[in-house]
């Protein structure tokens, strides 16, 4: 177990965006949360990247309670994220992006940068090279010296997904990362999943693909009117009653 | 990657951007051969005038501008010496004022500069002159300390040192003023120096001062000091600041039942303050060397000549100016030279005995003013002497 | 050479250096996407501490410069720790009243003088003609008066200041934390989910760039032998501002050339002095409107690069001919 | 003397609050501190003065007319200094240096159409003194002390009550939302400026009024002070803008009457950063922190 929410509630206003969500996440697997649009999941991943604090309940990640950190220390503990609504950073160019990922893997201060001391030097060095890599891995890096709002949207999720990656994280949460996607590039993305997998990390994942959930994912949670309604493998998901009642209303029961 | 489109409106607004530039260049360019064609001859003497001419002061540096013009044209007619003036607008900064200095200096090349408006202008632009060698006089720097900053400053302005101890101890002798209240605008240097001398002239002549109250330049609530002050019950008000703020200080005092007289520093020193004030102006008391109403040819033919050029009344200001440049035609006379800086200085330096609008004049020993100041009181919407 | 050692135009090019390090000033806080409109406080702070050590204290003016920009870093620390949480409008809204409170400080200080201001600032000018006489120079050097040497001396240590800030400023942009402050700039939030530290980022910018407009007001005051609490006022501010937004603010070069442009343009243009304002006015309005990055960004300078590098491409390749 | 100083506070924190409404309005809708608003109330005073000294006019047809160039004003600036911006995707400091731009340039054409002094409305409309015991107040004051708070009022109704009010609050939501929703945005945003405009220009001839005195620096001023409201009630709050006017004038006023006055222009800024510090949402914004 590396990720574990207990009783996690968010209210806005008077308004409950989550009630008492608890589940799990386990080392090296890819957890998904599904639910209909508005159900509370970007709120959730919200609340565990330390964007916004949970009103109640604990979030636990290595045994150690991540509520109150501010979401610089989260990426640094090992937790990053890609957006919904892409946010790269569009001036910069692809590499730039992917460096900066790095940032909290490295160390140079002003001081070194000034200079450009060889130790300096030899860190630049190492984060270009393995940017570089990252952008070989999700399969961009001939586009590497393009300002980054000049990639196609596809190719923005795949930069993203290498942004965080280069903070080398323990968990790596993605948010609708096919959103807009033709077939081709879902299938595409859905192996650089699973290759994320074998290379050991533990992914959470935002989707509405259910064809993509129910094959990627080992396990689920579905999140209902702020609700977790129900948890478990994808076959079991499929048939769990109360989920197909949230999905296709009360008729198709 | 840009993508056609996108790239086209880059250039555009970067077109847009360029022309911007470039049209600003090109008037500056149109401006730089006008101001080049200005040729002289040899009893031609050029002086620089860097004034406050626009921005919250140019009522101030417009006064002095007219009074200049005035007294260039009387001189020019007549034929001895011409007399060319090169305007620099200051703004009333101080960098500004720096930097038209130098410009009048070392590109127009004047043998002498009127100017600059203000006393912390001339705190920075004095020594400039001072280390070129080129005579710098003020019409209007009253603050304590102007001429100290060079040898080559000099200034016609009455100081506020001269002035206001005059005022005060005329002012304590006819009211019999015991204790008094105390106003100044604290952001202006000019106004603070005065309220410095009104201190001064006050523990000389051995009146109470109840409370001391500050404002800023064109501030426009006066309430809460006055409130304060009238419930102190002074024998009178002293007030340091420039003719604006005075004129609805006494509105709003004689609104709230204040009704002692008001004693000024020099911004009284204007017709403005009855034309804002009205009726409330009258008991303010200030010291001028400049007095409208006073039985002089030379006084009324200048009001007369400056109401039919601008057609308004000449202030102090004005006044002075005017005075100004006859002092300075009278040096260069002497000096027998329209370009020589270090004979017009020292010539100057000997001015003794000018009579002016302003009345009798000469340079004392630190290029300050020796001239007498009438003290004036506002009687029936008139400055009238105070006897 | 004629035309540097005229005392106007000599004059000119030290404003543009001032202003020059002003420009950097406010690009330092801008690289984070922050507003200060209290540059012009700080640059007083700066003017007002620098020039009182030197004649109270008879500090040197190096030491006494740099003791001015340390004084306004700590003031910028004590704003920007409460502030630079918020929303940026909250930092320009507070550094502007902070430009404010400084302005009335100043105004009833003792020490400051109120608003007659610090006249009598030992300016650098007269102080190196002295030391030059001293070494022996009294009667100058190779046709130049000991006076001219000494000014030329003054612009030397003011360009080798923008020098330096410039320096810096291209090493760091082009550093881990150059790439740090370009993600916060681009999207503070994405910057922060990245791992950045976005608060101590902006703090560092913000407290840098008051120093720097400190340095500015310590050479300035040492320049113009008068300091008085006008001279930073808010249009002074506003002044500041308009050197990155013309220039702009997203490398270096940007409110170097704002403030060139900025301070040759008024000389070029005095007889239009009366308008200055509102073309300034205009200025702000019509960047925002078309060019928001400024005449200088980074495409631009990517262009002119490429440019360059074609044309000396075409020379090498007709050269052996 | 404390109850005159009372009323002396009461004047001019009313004249802060009619110009904070008009800051709070823009922002609340728009989310923009607009700069120019105060010029566009320097310039209400000044057309107010002409149509009363140059063209006779009743001072309240005066008023009118005030408001009808404030509201003309803030039409332009929306069109020139806003829209432009609107249409791509700028930093959010954009409006706040265009409209700087704009309260230059305003500030500077004051000064070359109107001339740097400052000019008085005639003693005829300037309204008597009324004493009552020892107090002594202007009609003026009473005028601008219920001028404000009646638009306080009727600006809290109109928000909450009305079509019009409704679609303004929800552009203040979000305005792709909005857009969504059918709500002409473009429309909304130019009525909202154009409105708080033409309150800052009636907000100018009042304080022209009561100070009695009108000049092309009174925008500077005026909008600095208006600033320290906006924040001190919080962002975009109407009731904020009101009471935080009044708790400024009075903090003002009794700054001079009990400390010294040579501070007085520091208590605003002072304030700010005092409210930044401890309560940043503004005395009377809702618990949401300033994100």
């Amino acid at each position: 177990m590396i990720l574990q929410l207990n009783q996690v509630s968010k209210n806005f206003g008077g308004l409950a965006a989550l009630m008492n969500v608890s589940f799990q996440v386990n080392r090296n697997e890819v957890m998904g949360i599904i639910g209909p649009n508005g159900a509370g999941k970007t709120t959730l991943f919200n609340l565990i990247t330390g964007v916004l604090t949970p009103s109640s309940g604990d979030i636990i990640y290595q045994q150690q309670s991540i509520v109150g950190l501010k979401p610089h220390k989260l990426t640094e503990i090992g937790l990053a994220r890609t957006f919904q609504n892409i946010r790269i950073f569009g001036q910069l160019t692809v590499l730039e992006n992917v460096m900066v990922g790095a940032h909290v893997r490295s160390k140079a201060g002003l001081w070194h940068g000034l200079w450009k001391t060889p130790f300096a030097r030899r860190e630049e060095g190492n984060i270009k090279q393995r940017a570089l890599e990252l952008l070989d891995f999700v399969g961009i890096s001939n586009h590497a010296d393009d300002t980054a709002e000049a990639l196609s949207y596809g190719k923005q999720r795949r930069l993203e997904i290498a942004r965080a990656l280069a903070t080398e994280p323990e968990i790596l949460l993605l948010d609708e990362p096919t959103a807009g996607m033709n077939e081709t590039e879902t299938t595409e993305l859905r192996d650089l999943i699973q290759q994320i997998q074998v290379m050991g990390k533990t992914i959470l994942l935002i989707e509405h693909d259910m064809h993509l959930m129910m094959s990627v994912c080992d396990r689920l949670a579905v999140i209902n009117f702020g609700k977790k309604i129900a948890e478990g493998q994808p076959d079991q998901i499929q048939s769990d009653p109360a989920v197909i009642e949230a999905y296709l209303g009360k008729e198709a029961v | 990657m840009i993508s056609f489109t996108q790239g086209r409106f880059v250039k555009m607004r970067w077109m847009a951007a360029v022309l911007l530039v470039l049209s600003m260049v090109v008037m500056a360019g149109c401006g730089g051969n006008s101001a080049s064609t200005n040729k002289q001859s040899a009893n031609t003497a050029k002086i620089g005038v860097p004034a406050y001419l626009s921005g919250a002061g140019a009522a101030y540096g417009e006064a002095i501008r007219q009074g200049l013009e005035l007294a260039q044209s009387e001189i020019n007619a007549k034929g001895k010496i011409k007399i060319e003036l090169i305007f620099e607008d200051t703004k009333g900064q101080k960098n500004e004022a720096i930097n038209a200095v130098n410009k009048l200096i070392n590109k127009d090349n004047v043998v002498a500069i009127i100017g600059p408006t203000l006393s912390g202008e001339m705190f920075a632009a004095g020594p400039i002159a001072s280390q070129a060698g080129v005579v710098i006089m003020g019409t209007s720097t009253t603050a304590e300390g102007i001429t100290e900053v060079g040898d080559y400053v000099f200034r016609n302005a009455l100081p506020e040192s001269l002035a206001i101890p005059n005022t005060v101890k005329k002012a304590t002798a006819k009211y019999n003023l015991k204790k008094v209240a105390v106003m100044y605008s604290n952001n202006n240097d000019w106004a603070v120096s005065g309220y410095k001398t009104f201190m001064q002239s006050l523990k000389q002549n051995g009146v109470e001062v109840l409370t001391v109250e500050t404002f800023a330049d064109k501030d426009t609530d006066f309430s809460a000091q006055l409130t304060k002050i009238a419930s102190l019950n002074p024998d009178a008000v002293m007030v340091s600041s420039l003719y604006q703020e005075a004129s609805l200080i006494l509105k709003k005092a004689r609104e709230l039942g204040i009704k002692v007289p008001f004693v000024g520093n020099n911004g009284f020193n204007s017709p403005q303050l009855m034309k804002i004030a009205g009726a409330a102006a009258e008991g303010a008391i200030v010291s001028s060397p400049w007095y409208p109403g006073k039985d002089d040819a030379k006084v009324q033919a200048f009001i007369k000549a400056y109401q039919a050029k601008y057609n308004k009344a000449p202030d102090q200001f004005a006044a002075q100016s005017y005075d100004a440049l006859y002092i300075m035609v009278n040096a260069l006379e002497k000096a027998g030279s329209t370009t020589d800086r270090k004979k017009l200085r020292d010539n100057l330096a000997q001015i003794k005995g000018f009579q002016g609008v302003t009345g009798k004049f000469a340079f004392d020993e630190k290029r300050n003013p020796a001239m007498e100041a009438t003290v004036l009181i506002v009687k029936n919407g008139q400055f009238t002497e105070l006897k | 050479m004629d035309f540097i050692l005229n005392p106007y135009y000599l004059q000119i090019v030290m404003f543009m250096a001032i202003n020059a390090v002003l420009g950097i000033s406010i690009y330092l806080t801008l690289s984070t996407g922050q507003l200060s409109l209290g540059n012009a406080g700080f640059m007083s702070i700066g003017a007002y501490v620098s020039a009182l050590l030197t004649i109270k204290a008879g500090a040197p003016i190096l030491v006494s410069v740099l003791c001015g920009g340390v004084a306004a870093g700590c003031m910028a620390l004590l704003i920007g720790l409460p502030v630079i949480r918020l929303q940026g409008i909250y930092l320009a809204i507070a550094t502007l009243g902070f430009g404010e409170v400084v302005r009335v400080i100043v105004l009833n200080l003792k020490i400051t003088n109120g608003a007659l201001g610090i006249s009598g600032i030992p300016s650098m000018a007269v102080i190196f003609g002295k030391q030059l006489s001293e070494v022996g120079l009294s009667s100058g050097m190779g046709g130049l008066t000991l006076q001219q040497i000494a000014n030329l001396l003054v612009l030397l240590v003011l360009i080798a200041v923008v020098a330096v800030l410039v320096f810096f400023c291209i090493r760091v942009h082009n550093s881990r934390v150059g790439r740090a402050l370009a993600a916060i700039k681009a999207d503070e939030k994405a910057a922060e989910v990245m791992g950045i530290d976005v608060t101590y980022y902006k703090i560092l910018m913000f407290c840098l760039g008051a120093v720097v407009a400190a340095i500015a007001g310590g050479l300035a005051a040492h320049l113009t032998f008068y300091i008085g609490p006008k001279d930073f006022a808010y249009h002074r501010a506003v002044e500041i501002l308009l050197f990155a937004v013309l220039g702009g603010s997203d490398v270096v070069w940007g409110p170097l050339l704002g403030a060139f442009l900025l301070t040759a343009l008024p000389e070029v243009l005095r007889f239009a002095a009366e308008y200055r304002e509102m073309i300034y006015g205009a200025i702000l309005v019509v960047m925002m409107a078309f060019r928001p990055q400024g005449l200088l960004s980074t495409q631009t300078l990517r262009y002119i690069k490429e440019k360059l590098g074609r044309s000396r491409v075409n020379d090498t390749s007709t050269q052996p001919g | 003397m404390f109850w005159q100083q009372v009323v002396n506070g009461l004047t001019l924190g009313s004249t802060y609050a009619l110009i904070a409404l008009g800051y709070t309005l823009i922002f609340g809708v728009l989310g923009i501190v607009n700069m120019a608003h105060g010029e566009v109330f320097m310039f209400g005073a000044f057309v107010g003065l002409l149509l009363v000294t140059t063209f006779q006019l009743n001072i309240f047809v005066a008023i009118l007319g005030a408001m009808i160039v404030g509201c003309l004003l803030g039409v332009i600036l929306e069109q020139a200094a806003l829209r432009p911006l609107r249409r791509r995707s700028v930093s959010h400091l954009a409006p706040l240096i265009s409209t700087i731009g704009v309260s230059i340039f305003l500030e500077s054409l004051a000064l070359r159409i109107f001339g740097p002094q400052a000019q008085a409305f005639p003693a005829s409309v300037a309204g008597q003194l009324l004493s009552i015991g020892p107090l002594k107040i202007s009609s003026v004051q009473i005028l601008i002390l219920a001028v404000s708070f009646g638009l306080m009022l009727i600006l809290r109704f109109w928000l909450q009550k009305t079509r019009i009010g409704k679609s303004l609050r929800a552009t203040a939501e979000n305005i792709e939302t909005a857009n969504l929703l059918g709500v002409n945005t473009n429309k909304i945003i130019v009525m909202t400026v154009a409105l708080a405009s033409g309150l800052g220009a009636v907000a100018g001839v009042l304080v022209g009024l009561a100070f009695n005195a009108v000049e092309p620096t009174m925008g500077v001023t005026m909008g600095f002070k208006g600033l320290a409201v906006l924040i001190m009630g919080g962002l975009g709050n109407v009731t904020g803008a009101m009471f935080g006017g009044i708790i400024l004038g009075i903090a003002e006023v009794f700054s001079v009457a009990y400390g010294s006055s040579s501070y007085r222009d520091a208590v605003a800024f002072g304030i700010i950063i005092i409210i930044l510090l401890w309560r940043p949402q503004g005395l009377f914004g809702a618990q949401k922190g300033g994100h």
